[in-house]
């Protein structure tokens, strides 16, 4: 891979686009398909994609092992946290009602926000988790 | 019953039956583990086939409220299927991971040339 | 294309096919009105459970030895048997499409009419999966996180104690 | 707030519980962060129980929304013992976990480790309390991708393959059972269960219901590996770590035969299920033959552990059995065998994992002497094999007194016979172990051999000493069986 | 002391006991002397029941609701009253003897051994004061295990080989067919209490009562009636007075205690005989104790000839209780007490002669006689006992089982009583005799040389040897007390 200029640059090019797609359909899972699975996904697929273009050991330099997993951990967290917040608010778990005290609708955006917020950031970390222990196998 | 009345309302079903049928017969049968994987992964894909075209409406479309009223496709398969994807997903992640231990540890993904090399008791 | 990779010998091949059978349902979904699945379907199934399979190949080598009769009876009796059932399960399904099917009749509605009200997101999808069965995303989110959590423990680096990898 | 979100927080507990663990450093943190999580979720587990004995059945909607629209929990007796059952195996699994783990796991694991442990227990918890049939789903795959994961670990590279196969296995059971929901849902049009079962009735001539039930029926049956589904479960057992072995023998298809009580009399009803199907002519003669088979099967092994997985298998018959029998006794029978399997099964691993720890290997010539070089473990293990026998003040006993009370009751000779020689056959390969470790002198060579640690031996005699104090005061199961038998048949107690 | 607490006594006394000399097991003498005083009290606390018994009380304890409807409870009646008297009594001196026999052969595990011991005795206690068949059951399989180890005390080959025998014929008979009979009992009766009268009356049809009869004599493997007997010669493995244990004291008279109890007070003399459906037993027991005496004829060695002895006697007692008539059961609760007396002596000869001369064949033994007269004097005065001929206590047991016979018209039987005494003089009498009056063994061969220089076997033998010698000849001279015992199993 080191030698493809082209696809170096190209990528290189390409990806706070992709990055940038990601985001969109993050926050616009409302209204279009999409949600943070979908943007984790892609997200991740960016990660994945420089790995491949400038080789794992340098991705992993831009990323982090430890970074990765507390990554993992923070979404999972978010989205349970949510849970309990409307927990300790007095509504069932995860009812996203109690999160906004005036009107529940807002609650339910704001709800559906976190959460999905959540979704996406575990679903890339642990994409490129998964992806770099097997890349990174082979070289042990 | 009389089947040939099913049949245009079913074709679609049956398709899917006949794919789910062959990634389960790749399952079982095959003995390259990495091929059991991917059968899998046919088998769940043809599963969610099935969800999708059970939420299907005719002159349905994908269910995003628009102002003016149409009918909407049933979305609760639709939400279904994005869990079971996911699900499938990790389910692959693993089953390779655990390959790829296993080629490390018996040099084969051919399931007799390891049973083969381990005694069984 | 599923009868291809029961035949192709080439693990690679194989894969890639498998790719293109989940971009191909991807298509499918879309003219089923399942946006959201075909998005998931394409960038998952398309993208990197094929990543993945190839990451593993490059791990284990992709030639599946060649046997002599690898057709085997019993399993596909077995197959046989249960894609029977199948059809025969679909004899009574509502038809394809079926507006006044049960499914459409029973949970679903309270969604489509509700859930503007209610959540005020025009994706119902999304409304539905992050709110009225936001449990079962939490679900799936931990499945992935198991996921993850596995193939660390499995074929993951990990720092030893005593520090460096 | 606690007291009416019980039944969230026994599974978000462990669930949140997970991920905080893998923050922890070192390997004593997680651990005990583990151990503290389980007791929580033992003492919910209680407190449900208790709710529920005094004032009937729970429901809880996740996020606030009603069912059939939210996901319902929903706890009854026959899941409130369940649920007790597996999250005490927890609690007394994990305190044991230290050292055994510690000496079967590389240290920096150990963290991940524990997480997944963790992991499996919200998973099994949750497929327990789920009142939601997707979402049972859902919960099935947290707690089986983590029992892979956590069978692959054993040291023995057989652990890999028998993890893959289970991971096989699991998925295409997995995957009918989503059929079989898809099906369940096509007809009704609803996912919550009790809705189910209330809507099932009107389409019962249906076929794509029939075929809904065929795939519950065999998924289930690969998950709890009935004869002749079981290939799965021995080898996944033998070479998984002893702690893994331990939790999920306790737990994991006992959760698979809840599954299965809840579909069959719960979601499709007694009515349909064995009157109009009569599922249990397939069911019985299937145990009796797993009975007899596996048990002699279990004979001819070499390797303890795989031993009594194949005994495993020969005990899920004896609670298929009491299921086939579909009545009052019958069911009490299977689900106070549920808890006293559980019990001894659980206490005799636990003593291989003293023995694994000390001898290095559970392979039945290193057994020998070991009944005067770890006495305490060893008549743990005797007590425990006599319990699997069914002998008197044992709660084997009491299983097999229920389960051949119930055969009688319909006069079916045959069967209780089957139950009996089923014993006997346990007899030999129980006694197999305890002549090698009692009167085989160990090998000259053989390195000195300690007792196992306290923090090991307390776990095992706490679950030994169960299946003893069960067997003599029997109100408390038996009571508790009984009733979830009355629940899941209809009878108003 | 109340009845309630004594029975509980006489469970707590010997766990104790065990619990103790498990403690000071390093301690030899200390061992030995918390033996002898659990046995003492033990004997002690069954005594205090007697006279309550005697008059007709019903001492009864209940621990806990096990099953619903099935307590472990107890209640004493004079069947178990006579059980638990002989049990305990020959507890005492068989420890004695024990210390002697354990010491003089310097055994292995010797605190092991007495722990099980002790064990052993609890469960028989519990046997013997059972009051519903469930309680029995879980004493009587309490009792296998717990003399599981002492028949493989040895720990050697053979001896595994004999506790297979003996756990798997035992184990396999009483969980496949006592408890099938003990559930088919209660899904008929809906009780397992021992009631006066039987509990079966007017609930099964004759054919099944047969059945259920055969389940009961046949899943109480310790009553060893033939073809089941195999566990008893194969059990000769253990020490000595392990077979004491085995043969006098505790299992195979659990066995038939339990038959007895059966006929008693689950079925009820009276449901039998009017139905008629214990006849069978009859016979099946006539043949097993003519074959056992048969078989024990060609037996050299002597432990093994005593072995089949017991079947034999065994068949008696069995046979008392099929005869189902007052004077029967009399009969063969009385010969458990006799034919525990007369065997334990005879065991403990032999355990004597092989101490002091380590022989165990019977040829060897001829001249030995004029070497260790005591002990074969004991030896004959037990043979004489078994065999039945005044003046010992043997004769009263078999008197009474004729008469049962004769009540029952079944002059054969009485023939076959006749017959097989006259076969137990032609297999018992020879030893002592042969010992005493042939002539020495060494003119006629020179293995049997180092019977020079013989003695006696060691004092605590002889002692136990001489009380229960003498007991066979005072059992002769007041068999009254017993027949007190009994009256209300006979009083209709």
């Amino acid at each position: 891979m080191r030698k493809h200029l082209v696809l170096r640059v190209v990528s290189k090019l390409l990806m706070p686009f992709i990055l940038l797609f990601a985001l969109y359909v993050q926050f616009h899972g409302d209204f279009g398909p999409g949600g943070g699975f979908q943007a984790g996904v892609i997200f991740g697929s960016t990660f994945i994609l420089y790995a491949l273009v400038y080789g794992v050991e340098t991705a992993r330099r831009v990323a982090r092992d430890w970074v990765l997993r507390l990554f993992m951990i923070t979404g999972v967290l978010i989205y349970i946290g949510v849970g309990y917040v409307a927990l300790f608010l007095g509504g069932p778990f995860l009812d996203y009602n109690t999160l906004s005290a005036h009107d529940p609708v807002h609650g339910q955006h704001l709800g559906i926000l976190l959460v999905e917020l959540g979704v996406g950031i575990t679903v890339a970390a642990t994409m490129v988790t998964i992806f770099f222990a097997f890349a990174s196998r082979g070289r042990g | 019953m009389d089947i040939p009345a099913d049949i245009p309302g079913l074709y679609n079903y049956w398709i899917v039956v006949v794919l789910m049928m062959v990634g389960f017969y790749v399952v079982i049968s095959r003995t390259n583990l990495v091929k059991k994987i991917v059968g899998l992964n046919i088998f769940q894909t043809s599963v969610f086939i099935l969800y999708i075209s059970m939420g299907k409406v005719k002159g349905g479309t994908a269910p995003i409220l628009v102002d003016h009223p149409v009918t909407y496709s049933n979305p609760l398969p639709h939400v279904l299927i994005l869990t079971a994807i996911v699900v499938g997903v990790a389910t692959t992640a693993l089953g390779a991971a655990l390959i790829v231990r296993i080629k490390e540890a018996y040099g084969t993904v051919e399931e007799d040339e390891i049973q083969a090399m381990e005694p069984d008791e | 294309m599923a009868f291809g990779i029961l035949h192709l010998r080439n693990l690679f091949a194989v894969v890639m096919l498998s790719g293109i059978y989940s971009l191909l349902s991807a298509g499918l979904f879309v003219t089923l009105d399942a946006v959201d699945v075909a998005f998931t379907e394409a960038a998952v199934g398309g993208g990197i459970a094929t990543m993945l399979m190839l990451a593993m190949l490059s791990l284990v080598g992709d030639a599946e030895r060649t046997r002599e009769g690898d057709f085997r009876v019993v399993p596909l009796l077995l197959v046989l048997a249960t894609g029977a059932l199948l059809l025969y399960g679909t004899l009574d399904m509502p038809d394809y499409g079926d507006a006044n099917a049960p499914i459409n009749k029973h949970v679903v509605p309270r969604y489509l009419e509700e859930s503007g009200k209610e959540i005020g997101v025009p994706n119902v999808v999304t409304s539905v999966l992050a709110s009225y069965r936001g449990y079962d995303t939490m679900g799936e989110l931990s499945v992935i996180f198991t996921a993850g959590v596995g193939v660390l423990l499995l074929i993951g680096r990990f720092r030893r104690p005593g520090g460096g990898k | 707030m606690i007291a009416h979100n019980l039944p969230a927080l026994q599974v978000v507990l462990p669930l949140i519980a997970a991920p905080l663990c893998l923050l922890l450093r070192g390997s004593n943190w997680p651990w005990a962060f583990a151990t503290l999580v389980s007791w929580a979720a033992f003492a919910i587990s209680v407190a449900l129980l208790s709710q529920v004995l005094d004032s009937g059945t729970i429901s809880y909607a996740m996020g606030g929304w009603a069912p059939p629209w939210g996901i319902e929990y929903r706890v009854d007796t026959v899941n409130a013992f369940v649920l007790l059952i597996v999250s005490a195996i927890g609690a007394v699994v994990l305190p044991y976990a230290r050292v055994s783990v510690g000496h079967e796991i590389p240290a920096e694991r150990h963290p991940a480790f524990f997480t997944a442990l963790l992991l499996s227990l919200t998973g099994l918890l949750g497929v327990t309390i789920t009142g939601d049939a997707f979402n049972l789903f859902v919960f099935l795959e947290i707690s089986s991708l983590s029992s892979y994961v956590l069978i692959a670990l054993g040291r023995d590279r057989r652990a890999l393959t028998a993890s893959l196969q289970y991971l096989i296995m699991g998925t295409i059971g997995a995957t009918f059972i989503v059929i079989g929901i898809g099906l369940l849902y096509m007809v009704t049009g609803t996912l919550n269960m009790a809705d189910l079962a209330a809507r099932i009735p009107a389409a019962v001539d249906s076929r794509t219901l029939l075929a809904a039930f065929a795939f519950l029926t065999v998924g289930t049956t690969l998950k709890l590996a009935l004869f002749p589904l079981h290939s799965w479960l021995p080898n996944a057992y033998a070479y998984a770590p002893s702690v893994v072995t331990g939790f999920l023998a306790a737990t994991a298809t006992k959760v698979s035969v809840y599954i299965l009580l809840r579909f069959f009399f719960s979601v499709l009803g007694t009515e349909y299920t064995f009157e109009r199907l009569t599922l249990e002519q397939l069911l019985i003669p299937l145990a009796a033959v797993a009975v007899l088979v596996c048990s002699t099967v279990a004979i001819y092994q070499n390797d303890v552990k795989r031993m009594l997985a194949y005994s495993s298998v020969a005990q899920i018959g004896y609670i298929i059995l009491g299921i086939g029998f579909v009545s009052t006794t019958g069911l009490t029978a299977a689900i106070v065998h549920l808890f006293n399997h559980a019990v001894m099964k659980g206490g005799l691993f636990l003593a291989l994992g003293c023995v694994m720890l000390r001898v290095g290997s559970v392979r039945l010539d290193a057994f020998a002497g070991l009944g005067r070089r770890m006495p305490l473990t060893m008549f743990a293990f005797v007590l425990g094999g006599l319990s699997l026998i069914g002998v008197p003040l044992t709660v084997g006993f009491i299983s097999k007194w229920y389960l051949v009370q119930a055969a009688l009751e319909q006069g079916a000779w045959i069967l209780a016979i089957v139950i009996l020689v089923g014993s006997l056959l346990a007899v030999i390969y129980i006694w197999r172990v305890v002549e090698v470790a009692y009167l085989r002198p160990p090998p000259a060579d053989a390195a000195p051999v300690s007792e196992a640690p306290l923090s090991m031996l307390i776990p095992t005699w706490i679950l030994i000493g169960a299946s003893i104090y069960f067997g003599i005061d029997t109100s408390l199961t038996v009571g508790i069986a009984r009733r979830a038998a009355e629940t899941l048949l209809g009878v108003t107690p | 002391m109340s009845g309630a607490t004594a029975i509980i006594l006489t469970l707590a006394i010997p766990l104790i006991g065990a619990a103790l000399i498990a403690l000071c097991g390093r301690w030899p003498n200390l061992r030995e002397g918390v033996t002898l005083v659990t046995a003492v009290l033990l004997f002690l606390t069954v005594i205090s029941l007697v006279p309550e018994v005697a008059g007709g009380g019903r001492p009864s304890a209940k621990l806990i609701e096990m099953l619903p409807g099935i307590p472990l409870a107890f209640e004493v009646e004079p069947l178990g009253m006579l059980f638990g008297l002989v049990a305990s009594g020959l507890w005492i001196v068989n420890s004695i003897y024990s210390i002697g026999y354990m010491r003089g052969n310097d055994e292995a595990n010797q605190t092991r051994f007495y722990v099980c011991f002790a064990l052993a005795l609890a469960s028989t206690m519990g046997i013997a004061f059972a009051g519903n068949m469930m309680t029995l059951f879980v004493f009587y399989e309490a009792l296998t295990l717990s003399t599981y180890p002492l028949v493989t005390h040895k720990g050697d080959e053979a001896a595994k080989q004999g506790g297979r025998t003996y756990l798997g014929i035992l184990l396999s008979t009483s969980i496949g067919l006592l408890l099938l009979a003990i559930l088919w009992t209660w899904q008929v009766a809906g009780t397992l209490d021992f009631r006066p009268g039987g509990i079966l009356t007017g609930k099964m049809s004759d054919t099944a009562l047969a059945i259920l009869l055969f389940l009961y004599v046949y899943g109480v493997g310790k009553a060893a009636l033939m073809p089941i007997h195999r566990w008893l010669p194969a059990a000769m493995v253990a020490p000595t007075p392990v077979s004491a244990l085995l043969h006098a004291v505790a299992v195979v008279k659990a066995g038939v205690f339990t038959v007895l109890k059966v006929v008693v007070y689950i079925f009820g003399i009276d449901l039998l005989r009017d139905t008629g459906q214990s006849e069978w037993l009859m016979y099946v027991a006539a043949a097993s104790l003519i074959i056992a005496s048969l078989v024990a004829m060609t037996k050299d060695n002597l432990k093994a000839r005593l072995a089949y002895s017991t079947v034999s006697q065994l068949g008696y007692i069995v046979l008392g209780a099929a005869l189902a008539d007052s004077w029967g059961i009399v009969g063969g609760a009385m010969h458990i007490a006799m034919h525990a007396m007369g065997k334990i002596t005879l065991f403990f000869c032999a355990g004597a002669i092989y101490t002091a001369a380590h022989l165990t064949e019977i040829s060897d033994m001829r001249g030995l006689g004029r070497r260790m007269p005591f002990t074969f004097g004991a030896f004959l005065i037990g043979a004489l006992s078994i065999i039945g001929l005044p003046p010992f206590g043997g004769l009263w047991s078999k008197w009474y089982l004729a008469l049962g016979a004769l009540e029952a018209h079944q002059i054969a039987l009485v023939a076959v009583l006749m017959i097989s005494s006259l076969l137990n003089i032609a297999y018992l009498l020879p030893i002592p005799l042969r010992a005493f009056f042939a002539k020495s063994a060494e003119s006629v061969s020179a293995q049997a040389a180092p019977q020079q220089g013989i003695k006696e076997a060691p004092l605590p033998c002889l002692i136990a040897i001489g009380v229960t010698a003498l007991g066979c000849l005072a059992l002769f001279f007041y068999p009254t007390p017993i027949l007190q015992l009994l009256e209300p199993l006979v009083a209709r």
